[in-house]
C-alpha cells in the first residue's frame, strides 16, 4: 500500500545519521522531525536564523520574535544559537549541514529539481531554495510520485523552470525509494505491498530495477 | 556620538520618490513596523525595496504595496499577499527574485566592500542569465554582485545612543546585513539605553553601521503561521 | 550533540605531517596556547599554517618554528621573532604575505562556500601579480580565493557541550572565521559550560562549525605590548 | 621651527569632524587621540576588532585578551564594540570609516604609498595596510619629509614596493601640510618658522607652492 506523507517522512528519517545537522523544508520534510530515530541526535537548521530547533510550543507560549523559515512558531533546544541570514547561508553554502530535505514538483534522472515556478501561475520566489540544492552534498526529495494530474513527477527531464541542476541523490516517494546515479533512476525499495510493476509504470524517467527489490522496513 | 532621533518622521527624513530602500526582517518577523508606518504617512512613491518578503495585504510592506508606493520589489519570497500579486500580474509592480542566500550574501557585500562574489546558487536556472559562470572546485559557479541602498531600516531588540544594536532570536535575521549595505542606516528598537548598557562583547550591529536610532513607539509584532502543541 | 574530548591529544588527534591548520589569534592575543603546546609534542612537521601572526620566539606558533615544524606561514604581519627572521632568511620557512583584511575574508570565503570575491586591497601592488583585476564603480578590484584548512584551530573564552562558543574581548579576531573554513574544528575553552547554559541569542561561533572541544588547562595569555598609565 | 611628532600629530587633529569613525596606524598616527579637537566626538576603530577605543589601561589594569592592533593593551570607551576581523575589515572596506591615518616610507605625486616592504630588508608584511589604502576615501598620511639617510620621501614616483595606488588624499610633515590632487602635490601650509624655501628643497616631487603659503596654526 502506497505510503502516505507521514510514512514518507517516516522512511526518510532512517537516513539520519548521529551528529547531523539537518535542513527541513516545508510539507513533508517537516515531519521528518517526528521520526529520529532512536538512539541518534541531530540538530534541525533553519535558514532564517537558528540552529537546534525544538518542537512548536505549547499554545500561549508562541514568541512572534522566533520562527522557522516557514514562518511557524517554533522552541528552540538546549544549545540552540540564532545568527543571521549571511552566517546562515555561510553553513548552508559551506556545506556544514550535512542533510537537506525538500520537496519538489518534478526530479529527472540527472538529479535536476524543479520545485518553486510554474510559468504562468503566480509565482511566489525560491527562498533558499536555490541556495540549498545548489550547496548541498546530501540532498533528498520528498514528494508524491505523481502530480494531481496523474502525471510522473520522475522525469527523464525536468519540463519546468529549475531550481537547482544535478544536485538529488535520492527521492522518497509513497510508493519507492530511488537513488539517481550516472543519470538513472535506481530503485532501491517499494513502499509496503506496492508492486514493482506500479512503479514502473508510474515513473516516466529511466528506471533500473533490480531483480530483487526489498520492501521499505517501517517499524 | 549620539545618533537617537526623536520619532519615525525625523529618522526617516530625507526619504524621496524613486529611492532604493533595504527593509530588514524575515516574513513579519524583525520588520521595522514604526518606520513602514512613517513611510506610508509620508506617501513616498516609485520606490525599490529590497526585503526578503513583501509582508501580508495589511501588514509590514503589504501597507506600501496597497498605498502603491512601491515601483520594484527585489526578494527572495513573495505572495501571501493578494495585492501584490494583483499589481505583479498587472505589470504595475517590477519584482525581481533572488535566491535567499544570494541576497543575503549581497546585501553583506554591498556593506564590506566586496564587489562580487561567486556563489554555486542559481547555476543553470533562470537566476543565472547573463551572468558570468566559472568553474571552481569541479563546480559551477555564477557571479553575483553586491547590493547597497539609499536608506536601509532595520529593526533591533535593543540599541544604545550610539547605534550599537542587538537583535533578539530570530527578528535577526536580514537586519544586521541590511544595515552594513544602507548608505544611511535608521534602527527602530524596543528598547533604547545609554552607551555603555550594553556588553561591547555582546554587540550584533556596531554603531558605526548605523546613522540613526530611535524607539518604536509600539510593535504589533503580528504572527504569519501561529503553529502551537495543546498544553495538557 | 556533545563534542567534548578531554585532553589536547585527543583532540588533536589526526593532525599529520603535511597538514594545512588554520591557528587563531591576533599576535598572542586570543591564541590557542593549550593546542599549540599539544602541536609541539606532537612533533609533526611540514606544516602549513594559516594565522595572522607567527608569534614570538618563545609563545604562540613560535613554539613550531623553533622546532622547525612549519614548512609555510600564511599571514598579514609576522616579525616580532628572532628564528622566524633566521628561518626565512636562509629559505627553510615559505611566507605568504596576505592583506589582513583579504586574510579574514578569504577565510570566511572558505567557510561560506564562497569560493571567490574581488577587493580593492592590494592593487597595484605585488600582492596583485598573477590575479584577474577588474573594474566596479570606476575602481579596480582584484579576485581572491577562498581558503580552507585541514584543521581549524581556535580559542574561545566560553563554550558549551555542544561546540558554541562565546569570545572576549578582542580575543575574538579570526576565531570565528577559522572557526568556519577548517574541515575540522578544534576549540579551546577557558570555561567549559552544558549546552543551555549560553544564551542562544550571544553566540558567536553556533556549534555547527566546531568538530571538537575541549577546556584547556592553562592560559598564560602573554602580553606583547604592555602600555600603561601610572595609577595616581 | 620644524615640529615634532606631537606637533604633527596635533595638526592632523584639526582634520578631524564630528561624528567621525577614525582609524590610526601605528607610530605618530596613534599620537592624534591625544589631540582631539574640544568640542567633537570621533570614535576610534582598531582593525583587530574593536570601536571605540579608550586612553591604556591604569597600570596593574591591563586586560591580555584587551589590545588594538599595535598590540598595545587598552581599555574601551561606553559604547565600544567588539568584533572580529572579518567584521573589522567589512567597516573598513566598506568605507564606514570616515578616515585613516597612517604613516609612510614613500608618498608619491600621483597618491601611491610605499609603507610595507624594503626589498632586501627584512619584510614583516603589510598587515592590515593595504586594506586601509585601498579602501578608505581619506587617506591622510604622517611622517617626517625625509628619511634617515636625508632623502626627500615626497616624490615624484614611488622607488619601494607599493602598499597602495593613487590613494594618498593629504600628507602631513614635520615641515608642511601638502594636498595631492591631479598629479601634483600642492603645499597647504608650512610649520611655524619653516620657509618655503626648505619645503622646496625637501620635496622631490612636483610641488604647486602659491603665492602665500599661510602657517599652520596649532593654537
Amino acid at each position: 500500500m502506497a505510503l502516505d506523507k507521514n510514512g514518507i517522512a517516516k522512511r526518510i528519517a532512517q537516513e539520519l545519521q548521529d551528529g547531523w545537522y539537518v535542513n527541513l523544508g516545508i510539507g513533508i520534510p517537516t515531519l521528518v522531525a517526528n521520526y529520529i530515530p532512536e538512539g541518534i541526535e541531530v540538530e534541525f537548521q533553519s535558514e532564517n536564523g537558528v540552529l537546534g530547533m525544538g518542537p512548536f510550543p505549547f499554545d500561549g507560549e508562541e514568541d512572534p520574535d522566533l520562527i522557522n523559515a516557514g514562518k511557524q512558531t517554533i522552541t528552540t533546544r538546549d544549545g540552540a544559537s540564532f545568527f543571521d541570514s549571511a552566517t546562515s547561508f555561510a553553513m548552508i553554502r559551506g556545506q556544514h549541514v550535512q542533510l537537506t530535505v525538500l520537496g519538489a514538483m518534478e526530479v529527472s534522472q540527472n538529479g535536476d529539481i524543479a520545485n518553486w515556478k510554474i510559468p504562468g501561475k503566480m509565482v511566489k520566489g525560491m527562498g533558499g531554495a536555490m541556495d540549498l540544492v545548489a550547496s548541498a552534498e546530501n540532498i533528498i526529495v520528498a514528494m508524491m510520485h505523481r502530480n494531481k494530474a496523474g502525471e510522473s513527477k520522475i522525469l527523464k527531464a525536468c519540463t519546468l523552470p529549475l531550481t537547482g541542476v544535478g544536485c538529488v541523490k535520492k527521492v522518497v516517494t509513497e510508493l519507492a525509494v530511488m537513488e539517481i546515479k550516472e543519470g538513472k533512476f535506481y530503485l532501491l525499495e517499494r513502499a509496503p505491498g506496492v508492486s514493482v510493476e506500479e512503479i514502473i509504470a508510474k515513473t516516466e524517467g529511466d528506471l533500473v530495477v533490480p531483480d530483487i527489490v526489498p520492501e521499505m522496513n517501517l517499524n | 556620538m549620539n545618533k537617537v532621533v526623536k520619532n519615525p518622521a525625523l529618522a526617516l527624513a530625507g526619504i524621496t520618490d524613486g529611492m532604493t530602500l533595504m527593509v530588514g526582517g524575515f516574513g513579519l518577523c524583525g520588520i521595522p513596523e514604526n518606520s513602514i508606518a512613517q513611510l506610508v504617512q509620508m506617501g513616498v512613491k516609485n520606490l525599490t525595496c529590497i526585503s526578503n518578503n513583501a509582508g501580508v495585504d495589511d501588514f509590514g510592506l503589504g501597507l506600501l504595496l496597497q498605498g502603491k508606493q512601491v515601483k520594484k520589489m527585489i526578494s527572495s519570497y513573495v505572495g501571501e499577499n493578494d495585492e501584490f500579486e494583483r499589481q505583479m500580474l498587472s505589470g504595475e509592480l517590477e519584482v525581481g527574485l533572488i535566491p535567499q542566500g544570494s541576497l543575503a550574501e549581497r546585501c553583506r557585500a554591498g556593506g564590506a566592500g566586496i564587489p562580487a562574489f561567486f556563489t554555486p546558487a542559481g547555476y543553470g536556472t533562470e537566476v543565472a542569465e547573463g551572468k558570468e559562470v566559472r568553474m571552481f572546485n569541479g563546480k559551477p559557479h555564477i557571479l553575483e554582485s553586491a547590493l547597497t541602498a539609499d536608506y536601509a531600516i532595520v529593526k533591533a531588540w535593543k540599541g544604545d545612543t550610539e547605534g550599537n544594536l542587538i537583535y533578539k532570536a530570530t527578528a535577526r535575521n536580514f537586519n544586521p546585513m541590511m544595515a552594513m549595505a544602507g548608505k544611511i542606516t535608521i534602527a527602530e528598537v524596543e528598547e533604547l539605553v545609554p552607551a555603555g548598557t550594553l556588553d561591547p562583547n555582546q554587540i550584533h550591529t556596531p554603531g558605526i553601521f548605523v546613522q540613526r536610532i530611535f524607539k518604536g513607539e509600539k510593535f504589533e509584532k503580528r504572527i504569519e503561521q501561529r503553529t502551537v502543541r495543546p498544553k495538557n
